[in-house]
């Protein structure tokens, strides 16, 4: 026999301002199988846990319901609480009468009515809850990082000096990521690879650190603690072991039509070729596309003049498994393409450039040597129009763009100007802006010495048009505070493209089973308080993948991540989840349709005997690996004899809460 | 079709007699002149009453799931359709191929009381998808053209008081004698949800008129993209309601959006892809 | 009519909505006739968020508007000024009772160097 | 007064996963954002643990209009749970369709769990639609003899 004991929670005024809380706990105690129905002021307080402690030792509770907020916010509190009071926590229903109830309905003649019902759904629940018991899953000590730029290795680096041991996946031959690409960093101007190589060397030399670069995650299965994930290491055709690094064979190399990434296309590169002078690892790479022994099976220039003999033309990939406990996504950013911002005249003229190409050319181990000259000409430009929010802030309806702020723009662009100023004071430069947005530590500063200091003309407007006109660059543009229309003949336009997620991102976060929003960019499980996690268990965000953010930003959120990989990783197991599938052998037919539906592979099949009333049988019968199953309910479903029922959210529970909920009619 | 049938009954009678098998699951002649009733056969002189000819309507191929749990094989003489309905039960592991010797038997369409049945009206073909050997003919595999969707498409075309006034005259009629659920091949579970009490919706009587609804709603949904559209709930329903119908919509409806399925492959509802439409 | 009333009539005949506009400038940037209004595309936008609609009826700047809805085409907000001109003229010609142009009238004055866009620019403006 | 109170509230019951269309709901709540009171909330794991069973035991006791939440396809937790859902709830309500039943009884909605003005404005819309179709007595009488 069943003795329910009911909660019914004020939340302060928050329920009791719309539900008659005492008439509800009133209702209650007529449900059939309540013994006991009190309300309370704040049942999440101290006080008002002890209270549910107390009731269920006086009245014997067998199952307690707790008519209160959202069971995400406190389901885990109260089957503590009924834990300590004796009760087994899975005794526990929530009526989830704030948010669904007391929040939406402005009086308690409406409120109080579908309290009672939601209550009375709980109750019903309850009566047909069964206590479970979570089992337990080991950790796999070791996590794994996707993406080698400075939000993995700082989170790499991070788990490492914790002790455990981390792999970094890193899709292209290098780590070092966009920060290698920049020339200078806001607000304090150091150089970019200055304050990044040495992390990149540390993250090589750690002893609990593997750089799988030139490499990519194909398989993601299994769950929190126990993720196995097959990773393709691409074919370099070069020896890593053997590689020196000493680039001769870059430099004999006669395919020179590659696009060279690193300096984000404005040059080419050989076909053999090592991303820029301090990649890590520091060993050359074929492109396949380009390398005309890999296509034509002619040439062979560099295995010749390899003295070290790490040229392998028959080398395949290689794919590996691995098991990790944590996984990180780190997988960054780019800019935008410009395709649809045709009024830019980017496609049109080489001397419209990203301001991520700008920074390659202000680099001095770019294609321009770190000279600042038009790359049409190659002459040194006088007057340069930067133009912000370029595909950042548009509307949904615009039909392209992004609606987001990219938030870093307005720091580089300063950034930029001021160097630009620095450098070359014959140059004028002027920023065309919409908002000049700021905050951040010495960020204002920064900005207003460009303008005050470093004659750097920001206009407060628009730029409508630009066209290329007598070797220049027309910009037609407004300036709102004149109240005038510039036409500027420009030498450069430096464009502030918006940054969009890394494109693999999606495909990666499908493998993860991670939630996206609409821009691609990974969910956070709590936007506020739980930043750095992803919704899905074990999966941990790091950098640009989870929104725009500068260098400062990455880092600290990289290490936030970090010690959440650490204090998972630091524990030897997890407590699973008990709200999983089951199998009742007496009615499965052995039909496999839960196992060809089941996402994980947690159901199995084997002939097993049973005892049907009274008469022993060979069947083929359904078994679930409660370890892996992670309780979606597909299955129950997909079994057509009702053999499959998932505990937590059985059956005969939700017929119970259908038939509450109808019995309000 | 004679001569099939006799061939059929004398190679049935010769895998017996050489010890092949050890019964055989066919027919026998009923009460009435069109009624012919599932038999099984084990021993010579029983075998005498084995028939087949154009009353042989009844598809035997579910009574295989007890009989290949016996001692030695059973020969099933199966229909096209039959074996159809068999290869859903191979496939989901209802009935052991090894212990089953398939004697196909061509068929040109079988009768009952009222002339030709519903289910050979719209034949779905006459190829065996599995057997251990066939007899037929030429004229054994002509099939009819006619449209098993049309009854469906009828329907669809009435407007939706029409369609439940239809539907609540014909359901109306149901007294949940259950001979839908015993002779459909789909319908195999050990327990139905329906006869357990855990399931939340078992009733021995009908507590309320609904219940013979949902009861035919959700046996339509558990052999949705695994009904071999064999016809016998129809042929087996003494209060003659079409159930048919509403097997039929649901294989209309997968065809439309999901390109369809053969039973025994992979139910198309328990497969998706990410471009399907909404509900 | 009140300033709301005008304004609201103006958003509903322009079906765009000028709450969307960020204060850009991208529309007075674009502007091929920036030079000859009196009223400039972002401050229109503004003028019509706010309800002064009566002066910009009573300004020329409506009729320098090309129609050329280069603006509408760029502006990262689609909040699309062109259509806001496009109202306010509207609600001058509806005020006068008449048409200032028919498609009637266009066979004559059809001329080979006339770019299409014109006429049709010029039915936007002078037409109902 | 008096024709408030012959105002015919219909009974909704809503399937929510827990994970998207259940946040939403919360999210509508802490935001504010009002919907019926007719609308009557179960929490699922996931869209794909509702079974037609329940659909129609919520008929069968009394419901006036059946709603399943979840997350959008490609964001289910469990990865492919909405998909399974979209299907089964596609065949289902073509099939009740198909006996007469009212289409707008039944609806699949995605929300997620930033998604607390789309959970409130669906309830809103469909709360409408239900009350719009007045009680639901088809599929309580499909047997009734005329």
């Amino acid at each position: 026999m069943q003795k329910i004991g009911v909660f019914v929670c004020w939340c302060g005024t928050n329920i009791a301002a719309t539900v008659d809380v005492a008439a509800v706990a009133d209702a209650m105690r007529s449900e059939p199988g309540v013994v006991y129905a009190a309300d309370y002021q704040y049942m999440c307080s101290e006080v008002g846990q002890q209270r549910l402690i107390a009731a269920v030792r006086e009245h014997a509770l067998t199952g307690v319901v707790i008519c209160a907020c959202s069971p995400r916010m406190h389901e885990q509190t109260f089957r503590r609480a009924a834990e300590r009071a004796g009760l087994n926590p899975y005794m526990v229903e929530i009526a989830n009468i704030r948010e669904q109830c007391s929040w939406i309905h402005k009086d308690k003649a409406v409120g109080t009515p579908k309290a009672i019902a939601l209550a009375r759904a709980a109750v019903a629940k309850v009566l047909k809850n069964a206590p479970l018991t979570a089992g337990e899953s080991p950790v796999a000590k070791r996590a794994l990082v996707i993406g080698g730029g400075i939000a993995g290795i700082q989170t790499a680096l991070d788990v490492a000096e914790a002790g455990y041991e981390v792999d970094i996946v890193e899709k292209s031959p290098t780590i070092g990521g966009r920060m290698a690409q920049l020339d200078k960093t806001f607000p304090t101007l150091d150089c970019s690879a200055c304050i990044l190589t040495p992390k990149m060397v540390e993250a090589a030399q750690s002893p609990n650190i593997e750089l799988l670069t030139y490499s990519e995650v194909e398989k993601v299965a299994g769950f929190v603690g126990n993720f196995t994930v097959t990773i393709r290491k691409k074919a370099r055709y070069v020896d890593t072991n053997r590689c020196t690094g000493c680039a001769e064979c870059v430099a004999k190399c006669p395919a020179r039509k590659g696009k060279n990434e690193f300096n984000m296309g404005l040059d080419n590169r050989s076909a053999i070729y090592i991303p820029f002078a301090q990649a890590i690892p520091n060993v050359a790479t074929i492109d396949a596309s380009q390398c005309i022994k890999l296509r034509t099976g002619k040439c062979g220039i560099c295995e010749k003049v390899c003295s070290a003999g790490a040229i392998d033309y028959n080398q395949r990939d290689e794919v590996i498994e691995r098991r990790y406990g944590a996984i990180v996504a780190a997988t960054g950013f780019r800019p935008i393409s410009l395709e649809k911002f045709g009024e830019y005249a980017y496609q049109e003229s080489p001397d419209v450039v990203t301001s991520l190409e700008f920074e390659r050319i202000l680099n001095a181990a770019g294609p321009t040597k770190g000279q600042l000259v038009r790359p049409s000409d190659g002459k040194h430009p006088h007057e340069i129009v930067f133009i912000q929010c370029v595909g950042s802030r548009c509307s949904e309806d615009a039909g392209k763009g992004k609606t987001y702020c990219s938030k870093i723009c307005c720091m580089y662009t300063a950034k930029h100007a001021m160097l630009v100023r620095e450098k070359y004071p014959d140059v004028r430069v002027r920023v065309f802006y919409i908002d000049v947005r700021t905050p951040g530590k010495n960020f204002d500063e920064f900005y207003r010495r460009a303008a005050e200091q470093y004659g750097v003309e920001y206009v407060k407007g628009m730029v409508g048009k630009v066209w290329r006109q007598n070797g220049k660059l027309m910009v037609q543009g407004s300036d709102l505070l004149n109240d005038e229309q510039l036409l500027i003949p420009a030498d450069m336009v430096v464009l502030a493209a918006a940054i969009e997620p890394e494109p693999g991102a999606r495909a990666l976060a499908t493998m993860l089973t991670a939630s996206m929003d609409t821009n691609d960019f990974f969910s956070e499980a709590h936007p506020k308080l739980r930043p750095v996690e992803s919704p899905t268990a074990g999966v941990f965000l790091s950098g640009a993948c989870q929104g725009p953010k500068d260098i400062p930003e990455t880092v600290a959120q990289a290490g936030a991540a970090a010690i959440k990989v650490v204090g998972l990783l630091s524990k030897d197991r997890l407590v699973t989840n008990p709200c999983v599938a089951h199998s009742n052998e007496l009615l499965c037919n052995g039909c496999s349709q839960c196992e060809k539906v089941c996402p994980y592979g947690a159901i199995t099949y084997s002939e097993r005997e049973v005892v049907d009333r009274g008469v022993k049988d060979v069947r083929r019968l359904a078994s679930v690996n409660e370890a892996v199953c992670r309780g979606c309910g597909a299955c129950t479903v997909a079994c057509p004899s009702g053999a499959m029922d998932l505990k937590g959210f059985a059956n005969r529970q939700i017929m119970a809460e259908v038939d509450a909920i109808c019995r309000a009619k | 079709m004679q001569t099939v049938a006799e061939r059929v009954i004398a190679r049935a009678k010769e895998l017996f007699f050489s010890g092949e098998v050890r019964r055989v699951l066919g027919w026998e002649r009923g009460e009435f002149q069109h009624e012919r009733i599932p038999a099984l056969y084990e021993t010579a002189e029983q075998l005498e009453k084995l028939v087949y000819d154009e009353y042989c309507g009844p598809n035997l191929s579910k009574e295989l799931i007890a009989l290949s749990k016996l001692e030695g094989r059973t020969l099933a003489i199966l229909k096209p359709c039959d074996a159809r309905s068999l290869n859903l039960l191979l496939r989901e592991y209802r009935v052991d191929r090894e212990k089953v010797y398939i004697l196909g038997a061509g068929c040109t369409g079988m009768r009952g009381r009222d002339g030709l049945l519903l289910k050979c009206e719209t034949c779905r073909g006459k190829d065996f998808p599995v057997f251990d050997e066939a007899i037929d003919d030429e004229e054994c595999r002509k099939v009819p053209d006619g449209d098993r969707f049309a009854d469906v498409c009828r329907i669809e075309q009435m407007s939706g008081d029409e369609r439940f006034l239809f539907f609540r005259s014909e359901l109306s009629k149901c007294i949940r004698c259950n001979a839908c659920r015993n002779i459909c091949p789909a319908c195999s579970c050990n327990q139905c949800v329906f006869d357990n009490p855990d399931s939340g919706v078992s009733s021995k009587a009908s507590a309320d008129p609904f219940e013979d609804s949902q009861f035919h709603i959700v046996r339509a949904f558990h052999v949705a993209g695994r009904c071999t559209d064999c016809g016998e709930c129809s042929r087996a329903c003494p209060q003659g309601i079409p159930l048919h119908l509403l097997n039929r919509k649901i294989i209309k409806d997968i065809g439309e959006l999901y390109g369809g399925y053969e039973a025994g492959g992979r139910s198309p509802l328990i497969d998706y892809r990410a471009s399907d439409g909404e509900a | 009519m009140n300033n709301e009333n005008l304004r609201d009539l103006v958003v509903e005949i322009s079906g765009a909505n000028p709450r969307k506009c960020m204060r850009c400038g991208k529309c007075s940037g674009t502007c091929p006739a920036y030079a000859e209004m009196e009223y400039r595309p972002h401050r229109i936008v503004a003028m019509v968020e706010k309800g002064d609609i009566e002066p910009l009826m009573r300004s020329q700047s409506l009729y320098r508007c090309l129609a050329c809805m280069a603006c509408v085409e760029r502006c990262p907000r689609s909040v699309e000024p062109a259509k806001l001109v496009e109202a306010v003229r509207l609600l001058v010609i509806r005020g006068q009772g008449q048409n200032h142009m028919s498609p009637d009238d266009i066979p004559q004055k059809l001329d080979a160097e006339l770019p299409q866009q014109a006429i049709v620019a010029a039915l936007r403006k002078y037409g109902k | 007064m008096q024709g408030e109170v012959n105002e015919f509230k219909p009974l909704i019951v809503a399937f929510c996963c827990n994970w998207c269309s259940y946040a939403g709901a919360d999210l509508a709540g802490s935001s504010r954002l009002s919907y019926p009171a007719d609308v009557k909330i179960i929490r699922v794991p996931c869209s794909c643990r509702v079974n037609p069973l329940f659909i129609l035991r919520a008929f069968q006791r009394g419901a006036d209009g059946v709603i399943i939440c979840g997350c959008h396809p490609g964001d289910c937790h469990y990865t492919t749970g909405n998909y399974y859902a979209r299907r089964r709830m596609t065949v289902l309500f073509r099939l009740l369709e198909f006996m007469g039943i009212d289409r707008q009884r039944v609806r699949v909605e995605w929300v997620s769990a930033a998604e607390g003005a789309k959970f409130a404005l669906v309830m809103n819309e469909f709360a409408g639609a239900v009350k719009a179709l007045g009680e639901n007595v088809k599929l309580g009488d499909l047997r009734c003899k005329p």
